[in-house]
């Protein structure tokens, strides 16, 4: 499933593993007894920069622990990725700096194509498959991601931005519209999804373009969509977008 | 050696020999009934018999890391977390699907259906919408619309058979859809007809014809065990499918559904496993497949159903349809040539390629008397309504007698049915 | 020899022997882990071990008489619904009901409650109306009624604990209890705080003060593995059960309910199995259990299921209960005695009798990096929320692990797990 | 479950059983070979009476079997019941001709004390587990049930009366109502329950009676449920209840 295709995905690029990660995970595999290389991920949680509050969001949340895990990267002047995170749990929080020192420094590219079955290379004994309480599959993964909207800034949006701005930009790239509302509702769903109170789920979009001259009230919905389609969950955070398309003449 | 059998098993047409050495894996049909009476098992439209593979897989389950999935860290769960879901790849590999997450446990596949009926068609299907089914559907492609339709005040419509060849009356259907049809939902083998209905054309005649939010649901219970299929290539938004009628256990289904479509839907049980967050005052959920296993999925289940993929898998699915498309036709022919006033239900095997099964009635005998006998005899097929009320109506009879035909069956033993068959109508002719 | 062992084992208190003796009949306790580390398995609360009985049981089902159940008239048909249905009078029998109909198969206890919820719920629960939980609920006796609340407008109300003892706040939810609560909902014991539920006083507060047509749900997942139940005698309306947590298979659980009360409930899922007739117009029902029984039923796991109940009866749940009593003392005191910094969640031994399990956190420690260094050790506890996010959130924390033990382990056990939780404290602590 | 007491509360009475039935248990079991058995049971069958068209009634016929099957009861003058019944199936038929036989002539306390366990002697090798298409389980329940019904006959009230007379009789004698309106609403439900075609299944019941003084709405309700529980479901036809009861002064 997910886990086959990403290691398919990233079979070629095996070659291509950050050399910081490869010096980590060949410095793991010598330590012999299993119970040293934890003690090593807490020597690692220990020296991890912290993240600050700030930072801890919604968005840079790692879902699906059992424990608190946030993660952020940011985009350098060489093209390379920094990464910061945090933990409640020592070992998570180990892993997620093993994960932050291997990373930090590698290109988008280079990070997206990662496998992640270096992980059993590490003898922590720990399993690879998808689920709910995989923190470093998860962590990585949102990394991952990080990286991959990094990566596209030229051709997409700033993955740092808030929701609303970036449907702004893609909407002004694609239809060129003589007039653009977007309201973020998201406060008003907060009562039965939670996630929705910090914004970003539910949008009104009140938008007014020529190139809509010529298709229904379909098919502009369609066109609309398409462009948003990477801000749609379940890869971006959008939840229900309530549209209003209309040309001039209109 | 395994990678060998695999490659030497997945061309050529299966042997007698291969057959007979299928059975070996299946204990249960070395055995006699009512003292020497050698068994003759031909219901395997109803369940089939499982391969000591997928019971070996199962035993070790329980001997050896049984546990909670899922929520655990340690050894054990971790370790049944890996094979439940390795098991949904499985499933999905097997079915075509694009992604593991687009196959959802279920009990069974009624429940896949009715999955589907509580959630998608709970919020979407209403007043003026309406369903098109055929007549040959099992009770458990009818009742959950029928039920559904009562409290959200829709319609659901029949489409009928082709009086000439007893399958499926395509005009008919495409005349049923129109715009307000908001979900086409048919079975891709007939139970009781055997014949095998054109998903392609259908599905092109909904998306030509029907509401542009119409979805389309395919009970693939009597054609995933029997033949490839890959459910995205088909072009339907959901397909169901039950494992024990594939050499998986009991207690174990799945649905199948696009990922956008799965997405958004609302969930269908509450429970452990398909939450994201609960609060006293609010849940949040899971993404799917999780969002709709509700509780303690039935591991030890789905990871016999992945073993079963692998083991059909390995023998080749292009060969087992073969296989049975030739034993299925052998068997029609001498019915039809031997058994005086028989009458087969569904096309005959000239007329269109047809499940491996027999559903029928004799003249003057109630299918039930007509299998009661025969059980008598060591053979078993069942008889009665097989859950399709509404076409045995169709057809006029209230009951018929079924045999089905699985990879394991041989020739002999349909010669053995036929000639017993004579013996039973014999028995009662006679009287 | 069988009757007299029941006789041998059905008084007395249970032996160190006895339950060593136990531990040859689970095949999967006598295992390393992580090549040398010899299992505990902590984690019985989340998912008990198989006996061999039962496991043998299930694979006689397969290699022997597997088949569809109840519409068949052939020998293994015939034999496979005998087999079905006594497995349903073992449950039956174990659980004190009047009868085997009161007793529907489900895939779990969520899909139980679910049940109640799609078809008694979706009926009889409107505006105005009140449904009673309790803080300590499963999700699964709480995402249910949230999600049935959000369709028909009624409220969801949480009885919280009792702060001295960590139990039940009873006057709580006696003052929660009014002429509009239709529902009261409540766990028999809580799988964190391992307290045991007044359920008399629940039923006679809801008898006295809540509408008169109000019902009772018992969710007895962690009684009924652990000590003598009988739901008619409790005075509850409905009770469920999960099958795994008892020594039986994954994919079976139930519902037992009042016989006037699931009669009077509409169906839950349509399909196969539970109609009396279906027309293309509408449907007839069966008649409870079958009516809430939809599709090919986990038949294996119902049948596994009764082997358990066999099982579990020939020990006597009495002596179970008393045994687990003593040693899950023994746990609660060698955790407060040798843990600096533990604090375990709800009442203390003393204070009342709790199940023979601890959820606890150690001060400064992640429960999940503590039960995944415990994991290194061979000592198999789970961490999380376990299904209780709730009621974490009443205790003002995000996680806790659990140890939680059944008839087969051991004091020393018990001893290991103790001593190797000091270890991983020193672990981090001496980091 | 229901057989297990079946049993137990048969098991005393074993002794009594009618001696018709007696001896053709007696018979068959000297049969050597099953299929002679089955021979035996289609000689029946062609021998059984035919029950007339009239009496092919929802009320007589028996639930949950594949084959169609219908039974019917009369009290004789002498206190003992005589049965009549016709099924679509040879074999079906054969059975019920063979408990035609058996337990016609016996009295209502004989034919309801019956110990189903009585048909493993039989030889058939058919199995007692109650379930749908247990033909022979699912006839005798119906005569036996008919027979309670019949002895029942002081007590109670003619069970092959319609059910808004049976509803009436009770009613009158429990209550003296000074006025009682009995609807018969079943038809209108038919929509939906087939079984309601032919009535008997949804009643509306106006009664005014002296003895509701001094009881609320619903302590009346639960007065009247009281005497009609063993018509309802499932002991009875009566499905739903829709109930007017009011006191001469209301």
């Amino acid at each position: 499933g997910a886990l086959l295709r990403l290691r398919t995905q990233a079979a070629q690029a095996s070659t291509s593993m950050p050399a910081p990660l490869k010096g980590l995970i060949a410095a793991f595999s010598a330590v012999p007894d299993p119970m040293l290389r934890y003690k090593q991920l807490l020597h690692f949680a220990e020296k991890l920069e912290p993240l600050s509050a700030e930072h801890h969001t919604p968005e840079n949340k790692v879902e699906g622990c059992v424990s608190q895990v946030w993660v952020r990267g940011t985009l350098q002047g060489d093209g390379t990725v920094a990464f910061e995170a945090e933990s409640d749990s020592q070992l998570t929080k180990g892993l997620a700096a093993l994960l932050v020192r291997g990373l930090s420094g590698a290109t988008p590219d280079a990070i997206t194509a990662l496998d992640p079955s270096f992980f059993e290379d590490l003898g922590l004994q720990q399993s690879l498959t998808p689920s709910r309480n995989n923190g470093f599959l998860n962590m990585l993964l949102k990394m991952q991601k990080i990286a991959q909207g990094l990566g596209e800034g030229g051709e997409g949006v700033d993955p740092n931005l808030p929701m609303s701005q970036k449907i702004e930009q893609l909407l002004r790239k694609e239809f060129e519209p003589s007039s653009l509302e977007i309201h973020d509702d998201s406060a008003s769903h907060a009562g039965h999804r939670p996630e929705s109170a910090g914004g970003g789920t539910h949008f009104r979009v009140e938008i007014v373009s020529e190139s809509f001259e010529g298709m229904n009230t379909i098919k502009r919905h369609k066109a609309v969509y398409a462009v948003l389609a990477e801000q749609m969950e379940p890869a971006g955070t959008i939840h229900a977008l309530s549209l209003s398309t209309k040309t001039p003449s209109d | 050696a395994s990678s060998r059998q695999v490659e030497q098993s997945s061309r050529g047409t299966l042997t007698a020999e291969e057959v007979l050495g299928f059975r070996d894996e299946f204990p249960i049909l070395d055995q006699s009934v009512y003292g020497d009476k050698p068994l003759v098992y031909l219901d395997n439209a109803a369940t089939s018999q499982k391969p000591r593979r997928v019971l070996r897989a199962m035993e070790e389950y329980y001997e050896e890391y049984n546990s909670n999935v899922h929520r655990g860290v340690h050894a054990l769960s971790a370790k049944a977390t890996d094979r439940y879901e390795q098991a949904r790849d499985k499933v999905a590999a097997f079915v075509g699907a694009g992604s593991s997450r687009d196959v959802v446990f279920t009990r069974n596949a009624s429940e896949a259906i009715n999955l589907v009926a509580y959630t998608w068609g709970l919020d979407n299907l209403g007043e003026g919408d309406e369903v098109v089914l055929t007549v040959a559907e099992h009770h458990s492609n009818i009742v959950p619309w029928q039920m559904l339709s009562q409290r959200n005040k829709f319609d659901v419509k029949f489409a009928g058979l082709d009086p000439k060849t007893q399958s499926l009356d395509l005009d008919g259907l495409r005349n049923l859809i129109t715009p307000k049809t908001k979900l086409v939902s048919f079975g891709h083998v007939s139970n009781v007809l055997g014949s095998v209905n054109p998903v392609e054309e259908i599905v092109a005649a909904a998306r030509q014809g029907a509401h542009p939010d119409c979805k389309i649901l395919l009970d693939a219970c009597q054609s995933v065990p029997h033949m490839p299929t890959s459910f995205p290539d088909l072009g339907v938004d959901f397909a169901v499918c039950s494992g024990h009628k594939m050499c998986a256990p009991t207690g174990i289904g799945f649905l199948w559904g696009k990922p956008e479509v799965l997405e958004a839907m609302p969930p269908f049980m509450g429970g452990g496993e398909m939450i994201q967050d609960v609060y006293q005052t609010h849940s949040t959920f899971a993404k799917p497949p999780g969002k709709f296993e509700a509780g303690t999925p039935a591991i030890c289940e789905a990871i016999g159903l992945g073993e079963a993929c692998d083991y059909l898998a390995e023998i080749g699915m292009g060969r087992v349809e073969e296989f049975e498309h030739e034993i299925g036709a052998y068997m029609y022919r001498e019915l039809v040539e031997k058994i005086e006033g028989i009458e087969i239900y569904g096309p005959s095997p000239d007329q269109a390629p047809r499940a491996a099964l027999a559903a029928f009635n004799v003249e003057g005998l109630h299918a039930t008397d007509v299998s009661m006998i025969l059980d008598q005899y060591g053979i078993a097929v069942r008889s009665g309504h097989h859950c399709t009320q509404p076409l045995h109506q169709y057809l006029g009879i209230n009951a018929s007698a079924r045999a089905s035909l699985y990879l394991y069956n041989t020739k002999e033993e349909v010669d053995q049915f036929v000639s017993k068959l004579s013996e039973t109508i014999e028995f009662f002719r006679g009287g």
